[in-house]
């Protein structure tokens, strides 16, 4: 298993998911491809109907995960399939970036652009823009911030386990779970 | 109204009437100038015929002085000026390379260049921040029955079209008319004025400054409206060679369109260099009615 | 829930795409690397998925192996997402247990390195097999279609469309905007390369829409309002004022005759300004409808100085001869306000068309300076017999022209104005040059960058004007100008050129100079586009749902598009493009429902109802139970934008198709490839 | 036979929790009719040696509230864990990282030198840090470790109930004795609170309008409350909407807003996320100029939509301060 930020070709490379609505963007970056327009392979697509469906949960979910930069492509104002879910996105986008910022992420990474089904260039334009800005910054690299942060939980439990006793631990104190550990409920 | 203004060396030197004109014609206007200091070569002609790089150079040090006095609008009034400008921020844009030569340089003085001022041309002020309306109001002595062929030459449209038609501009024709001179159509406006073929290949030169002058008189014009130093000279210093080479000397002056401006405006008419033109122009407009509280122009 | 501990049972499929996806994407490894994956117990890599051996793969692997889960990484969902949908239910399963990664429009023909664009593949694929564990079964609605439809622009493309659909038994709304149909097309005096006359082609077409049973023809009306979707849209129709009853009005015309001017005084824009008309007019003789209309900006019977958005306002100071002349039928009526009609149909056709490149934004070319200087649409109105010189050439100085100018590509082929060619300039212009020879016996010079002339008959005419003896000079116009440098270019035009065979710059003096304008998109269909939920190119014309297969679609489906709306192109070429459009809405109407994406929002009963998202939803789909106290959701009014979902600040609202956990895990996916 | 054993422990908490199990009231009694309690630091006198020395597993059930900050509260969260049956997080400090867990948006140094030189009313001419160990007096006595980040019970141990709220409400403390005594136990990992959101046990839900737009919003200290109506209506950031109920809306009823001290409900990853879209989408305007004049009434979002899970969110902690390295 090699590290998955590191690129095939050797060396850190930025990963950045981006979700694009269903009318205007994804179709815009359909476009680019039948134009056989090139740009930096660094960027995942998500698929939804509406920017106005971007939850910000899914972009601090895709930070956690690994994601270097997260672009949302929304149609351009007063062009939106669903009247105006790009303005709802545009609102937490304000918001957001702020928040992101106070909690130490560079406003580079968040970006929102209105890219409309016309303009593959515009996809491919915004692609390598963010793809060499966020190379600039270097990785964000939640994933191995949460195992460093950790590191120090871990110790104290390798102390614990040396300290005897811990044969018979049901706890599984060695290792912090996983933020995510899901929840059930009542 | 405050800008930075960047003289170059023809308005001190060739085209010294221009600025002559200008300068108390802005401040009638209440437009603030202040000269750029410690200007320097805009980088035209020979620089940028040569070496692009170092033209580029010359004329983004004296943009990045502008910004350095937060001057961020910077007036240049001489055609080549104003082209070499506004090709160096094009350059730097469009231009990495470019941008890093000019960069390296600047450095080398503790200079910088971030691209952040516009460069702005007498006219696109007058029409676009000061206002026709504004100028009307300040005619004293309308240029009434003045016919006025417009001539902008080729700088200040070609190649960037920043303020008024490429084609066909029309700026200045708005600016004489409302002086109230009366404008003919000039279909010659844009075209060479000979340049500096004057020097270096006079036939076809002075083959250029004849066209223009001749169109002009065809069409009844009194004299030509210019913006530019090097246009003004040519039209304005080859009639001995016109007559010598057509056996017509086509005698229509050539002033710059502040002159006029000065004129309109009733200030005093020494200070507006008429005198430094070698054709004379002899026209005045008829002083101002009296009118109670209207200020009176020295004659 | 049944299938809770159900065993997930994934088949994975990437297509090859020939060498479209294969050349830049390692398939094989694809494959290879997303067996490892948990719940993948096929995965394949083939040549091309979505031919039938590909489809019936997948339906066969379904049986075989037990498949609960389909994934294909191939093309652009937009694309393929039906077929593939179908062959997993006709595999057994239900449709939505399907996903689809895009790897060609978004990954093999945009990237360049063969290794990165395999591990982008490896990652969206891992994303789609990890969402597609957690799709759920879903019902497909079906709506039905209003049998009904509607055609808005009466050009020669909404004529032949809506004429197409009236054949076939269908009820049809035609709404033009101006006071007659017939479009630009009515304006022409002849068609290339044929030389038929426009109008003896046209006007009995016309003259069948406006009698038509099926046909319900409202002209001087625009469309203000579309609400709905695709099956059932409901439209707002303008009916703007003529000031004359349309059903009383016999287009006897004895108002006009009688008009209190007895001289018709005022700009005539059907004649492109050439003519005159009265404030009481019918715009041209063969007019559909027969319905003259009162303009009330010149009427002496309306006040002057009409502020635009206001009512004109009736000032009786006329002595309304024309309401005399039209006696008992009574058809005139001064108070006639604008009125809103509702319509409710299933389609829509929209055929706008377009408007010509406005000459004035080349100065160098002189129009609106000289007066000689025409474009070529005043032209097609000067040689035209019904036009208003009666067919003779008569230029705006009162001479007849002895030598003429064409110059092609006016607006075209330009990076100051627009890029694109307009297809149809080279043919009208030799259209033009061989009239205007007929007319006058001028000679004709025409100016061209290249000709273009692809089309049945189309090289033979550009043949046949050569041996006319008319001129063709290669080279772009530099400027028309008065400016004389010779005797013989004294009072004429002159045109600067650079002959780019013979290599020398010419000028050549002219009586008269046609302008070729361009076409260029309408100046409203920007805010067409909104009404109709289309999406316009970058250049301004509408977008096609795709380029080759569906030219006449939309991205809104329902909503079609013919004619120049879409993009340049001549009257043979509409009227195909039109059928078209109209066979796409007639084969939607004929199968009676649509098909709905399940992807509806919906409440869970956890919902605390605290109503935020009620006010997010644009379709009022969303209200408050005063019973219950939650909200919920009408699933009829959902359009499946998932607004409100991203908004419920308590997760109770789930989007089906998108859920939470669905993108979630796509999320997870895409950042998991290792 | 003998009574089921009970543990109550607290780490980084503000001893609000503990006040909770005191006001069960007479309800204690009956509490401690049923169980034993083996360890309750703030009440009775037990030492980490009788616990150490109990069989693993022989305490039924231990209620520990307190984020998790320190060696030692690592320490006896593992300790707790291993003797327990059921290890219950008890409050929003165990359950989210409560108001302890705002640290995380600063670095341990930074609180450190805060508060032992920075901050008002300090006098520490030396500078003087507290040390893992120190000699005085002959004694060498040993000091917890103060680690980097905050974290909530389940970041450091294994967690089988979540008990929310700043502190649980006595209702929702004694339904879950009454559940743990009688063995009617809900899945594992399960918070012991109904899963709705607050508005729905809050009397102003009524007052809230249907077509709400903000314009402004307003924080606590800017105005009078009207004591009725929504607090969304009035303009006033309100965590209640992406709150689980089951406090029975007692901020809302004692007219302050919601702040979110029971977290989010089970279908929510991240609460602040939440209502920041819900608020956001909602706003009037729609240019970036108006919408930002808008939120210029959240001056803090992580403060306001985090007060109590910042240490439970995706993020976690502010992201770009030193990580590792334990800053000795």
């Amino acid at each position: 298993m090699t590290d998955p930020s590191k690129s095939p070709n050797g060396g850190w490379t930025p990963r950045i998911v981006a979700f694009f609505c269903n009318w205007c963007t994804y179709t815009a970056a359909d476009l680019a491809g039948v134009s056989r327009l090139k740009y930096s392979s660094n960027i995942r697509v998500i698929r939804l109907m509406c920017s106005g469906r971007v939850d910000p949960q899914f972009i601090l979910d895709a930070f956690s995960r690994g994601a270097d930069g997260v672009l949302i492509g929304g149609c351009h104002p007063n062009d939106c399939h669903y009247v105006e879910g790009n303005y709802k996105m545009l609102r937490r986008f304000q918001l957001l970036k702020r928040m992101l910022a106070d909690l130490g992420i560079e406003e580079q990474r968040l970006r929102l652009e209105w890219i409309s089904a016309a303009e593959g260039e515009k996809v491919k334009r915004v692609v390598n823009e963010m793809t060499t800005q966020i190379k600039a910054l270097g990785p964000l690299g939640m994933p191995e911030k949460f195992r460093d942060w950790d590191q120090e939980v871990i110790e104290l439990a390798h102390h614990v386990e040396k300290s005897g006793a811990a044969a018979c631990c049901c706890g599984s104190a060695a290792a912090p779970k996983d933020s995510k550990a899901e929840v059930a409920h009542v | 109204m405050k800008y930075s203004y960047f003289p170059g060396c023809s308005l001190k030197g060739l085209g010294r009437a221009y600025e002559e004109s200008l300068l108390p014609v802005m401040k009638h206007l209440g437009v603030e100038l202040q000269e750029l200091n410690d200007w320097n070569c805009c980088g035209a002609t020979a620089y940028m015929a040569v070496d692009e790089g170092k033209a580029c150079v010359l004329a983004a040090r004296n943009l990045a002085l502008a910004e350095q006095n937060g001057g961020h609008q910077l007036l240049a009034p001489c055609s080549a000026c104003y082209m070499v400008l506004n090709k160096t921020q094009h350059y730097c844009q469009d231009y990495p390379q470019m941008k890093e030569t000019v960069d390296r340089a600047l450095a080398s003085v503790n200079l910088k260049y971030s691209g952040h001022s516009t460069v702005r041309h007498p006219l696109d002020v007058l029409i676009n921040d000061v206002g026709l309306e504004a100028i009307r109001q300040k005619v004293v002595r309308p240029l009434k029955g003045l016919k006025i062929a417009p001539y902008y030459g080729c700088q200040i449209v070609r190649p960037y079209a920043t303020f008024d038609d490429q084609f066909n501009p029309v700026t200045m024709d708005k600016l004489l008319q409302a002086l109230g001179a009366e404008v003919v159509r000039y279909p010659l406006k844009t075209k060479c004025c000979g340049g500096s073929l004057t020097g270096t290949l006079p036939d076809a030169g002075i083959r250029m400054v004849y066209i223009l002058l001749n169109e002009a008189r065809k069409r009844g014009a009194d004299c030509l409206a210019t913006v530019c130093p090097l246009c003004q000279f040519n039209l304005d210093g080859y009639h001995a060679q016109l007559r010598s080479q057509y056996g017509d000397a086509v005698l229509i002056p050539t002033l710059y369109f502040s002159q006029l401006m000065g004129l309109a405006f009733g200030l005093p008419e020494e200070e507006l260099g008429l005198k430094r033109a070698a054709i004379p122009f002899r026209w005045r407009p008829a002083a101002p009615v009296a009118k109670a509280g209207a200020s009176v122009a020295v004659a | 829930m049944v299938n809770f501990k159900e065993d997930i049972r994934i088949g994975f499929y990437v297509c090859h795409c020939g060498h479209n996806i294969a050349a830049m994407v390692d398939c094989p490894e694809v494959a290879k690397y997303v067996a490892t994956l948990p719940n993948v117990v096929l995965s394949r890599d083939y040549k091309y998925m979505c031919s039938d051996p590909g489809q019936e793969l997948i339906q066969m692997d379904i049986r075989e192996h037990k498949l609960n889960r389909v994934v294909v990484a191939s093309c652009s969902p937009l694309l393929h997402e039906h077929t593939f949908r179908s062959a997993t239910e006709a595999g057994g399963l239900n449709p939505f247990f399907f996903h689809m990664v895009n790897i060609r429009e978004h990954n093999s023909w945009v990237h360049t390195d063969r290794k990165e664009a395999t591990e982008k593949a490896k990652g969206l694929s891992q994303a789609a097999v990890m969402r597609v564990a957690k799709h759920k079964s879903l019902d497909v609605k079906r709506v039905p279609v209003n049998p009904e439809a509607l055609v808005v622009g009466g050009g020669i493309a909404g004529i032949t469309a809506a004429m197409a659909l009236a054949k076939a038994g269908k009820k049809v709304y035609l709404v033009e905007r101006e006071p007659s149909i017939g479009g630009h097309m009515a304006k022409f005096d002849k068609t290339f390369p044929t030389l038929d006359c426009a109008a003896c082609i046209l006007t009995p077409k016309m003259s069948e829409v406006g009698s038509h049973p099926n046909i319900t023809l409202w002209s001087y009306s625009e469309v203000t309002k579309v609400d709905g979707y695709v099956g059932n849209y409901t439209v707002q129709v303008k009916r703007k004022a003529r000031y004359i009853d349309e059903d009383l009005c016999t287009g006897c015309q004895d108002c006009i005759t009688q008009c209190v001017f007895k001289e018709p005084k005022f700009e005539d824009l059907f004649n492109e300004g050439l003519g005159k008309r009265k404030p009481v007019y019918i715009p041209f003789p063969q007019a559909t409808p027969q319905i003259v209309l009162i303009d009330p900006e010149v009427c002496l019977n309306f006040k002057r100085g009409i502020k635009p958005g206001q009512e004109p306002v009736v000032s009786d100071k006329c002595k309304k001869t024309c309401v005399e002349a039209c006696g008992e039928k009574n058809a005139i009526d001064f108070t006639q306000k604008d009125e809103l009609e509702e319509i409710k149909v299933g389609t829509i056709i929209v055929a706008t068309g377009f408007k010509t490149f406005e000459a004035e934004r080349l100065p160098q070319y002189g129009y609106g300076i000289y007066p000689n200087v025409y474009t070529a649409l005043e032209v097609e109105r000067l040689v035209n017999a019904s036009g208003p010189t009666g067919g003779d050439v008569i230029l705006r100085d009162g001479k007849e022209p002895k030598s003429i100018g064409i110059i092609h590509c006016v607006g075209s082929r330009d990076k100051k104005t627009h890029v694109w060619c307009s297809r149809v300039c080279c043919m009208y212009s030799l259209k033009l040059a061989h009239l205007l020879k007929e007319h006058t016996g001028a000679e004709i010079y025409n100016f061209y960058i290249d000709m273009r002339t692809p089309g049945k008959g189309y090289e033979e005419f550009y043949n046949q004007l050569l041996d006319e003896g008319n001129h063709f000079i290669r080279g772009r116009v530099g400027e028309v100008t008065d400016w004389a440098v010779t005797k013989e270019e004294e009072g004429k035009l002159v045109i600067r050129v650079e002959d780019t065979l013979a290599g020398v710059v010419r000028r050549i003096p002219v009586d008269m100079v046609v302008l070729a304008t361009g076409l260029e998109p309408q100046k409203d269909a920007q805010d067409v586009r909104r009404l109709f939920n289309m999406s316009c190119g970058s250049e301004g014309f509408f977008l096609e749902r795709h380029p080759k297969l569906a030219p006449v679609n939309t991205f809104n489906d329902g909503v079609y598009i013919a004619g120049c709306c879409q993009g340049p192109r001549d009257i043979p070429d509409t009227v195909a493009q039109a059928g078209a459009a109209a066979a796409e809405a007639l084969a939607l109407i004929d199968t009676g429902y649509v098909e709905q994406e399940p992807n509806t929002a919906y409440i869970l009963a956890d919902c605390c109802g605290c109503k935020s998202c009620i006010p997010l939803c644009p379709y009022t789909a969303i209200t408050y139970d005063e019973t219950t106290l939650k909200a919920v959701i009408n699933e009829a009014l959902c359009k499946g934008c998932g607004t409100c979902v991203g908004s419920c600040p308590s997760g109770s609202i789930v989007q089906n198709l998108f859920e939470d956990d669905e993108i979630f895990s796509e999320i997870e996916g895409v950042l998991a490839f290792k | 036979m003998s009574k089921p054993k009970v543990a109550f422990y607290w780490c980084a908490s503000c001893g609000g929790c503990e006040e909770t199990v005191v006001d069960l009231a007479e309800d204690i009694l009956g509490v401690v009719e049923k169980v034993d309690i083996v360890l309750w630091p703030v009440a009775m006198d037990f030492k980490y040696k009788d616990i150490e020395s109990m069989p693993d597993r022989s305490i039924v059930a231990t209620l520990l509230n307190g984020a998790i900050r320190t060696s030692e509260q690592e320490e006896m969260a593992v300790l707790l864990r291993r003797k327990s049956q059921y290890l219950i997080a008890y409050g929003a400090c165990a359950h989210l990282g409560g108001i302890p867990a705002l640290a995380n948006q600063f670095s341990r140094e930074q609180i450190l030198k805060f508060n032992y030189e920075d901050c008002p009313g300090m006098v520490n001419e030396r500078k003087t840090r507290p040390q893992l160990h120190f000699e005085e007096n002959g004694c060498s006595p040993h000091l917890p470790e103060f680690r980097n980040v905050v974290r909530t019970l389940d970041q450091v141990v294994d967690v089988d109930f979540y008990i929310p709220g700043c502190p649980p409400t006595p209702n929702l403390t004694k339904a879950a004795f009454d559940a743990l005594l009688s063995g009617k136990l809900p899945p594992k990992g399960s918070v012991l609170a109904p899963d709705s959101a607050l508005c729905d046990e809050c009397d102003r839900k009524k007052t809230k309008p249907s077509d709400i737009a903000f314009l402004e919003f307003k924080r606590p200290h800017q105005a009078l409350f009207d004591p009725e109506k929504c607090f969304l209506a009035q303009g006033v950031v309100c965590m209640g909407p992406a709150t689980r109920s089951g406090c029975g809306a007692v901020c809302t009823s004692g007219n302050m807003p919601c702040t979110g001290c029971f977290g989010p409900t089970s279908r929510v990853r991240d609460q602040g996320a939440k209502i920041l879209s819900s608020l956001c989408a909602n706003i009037g305007p729609r240019d970036e100029e108006g919408i930002n004049k808008v939120l210029e009434g959240i001056p803090d979002p992580v403060g306001t939509f985090y007060r109590y899970g910042l240490a439970k969110s995706l993020l976690r902690r502010k992201v770009n301060l030193p990580t590792s390295g334990n800053g000795h």
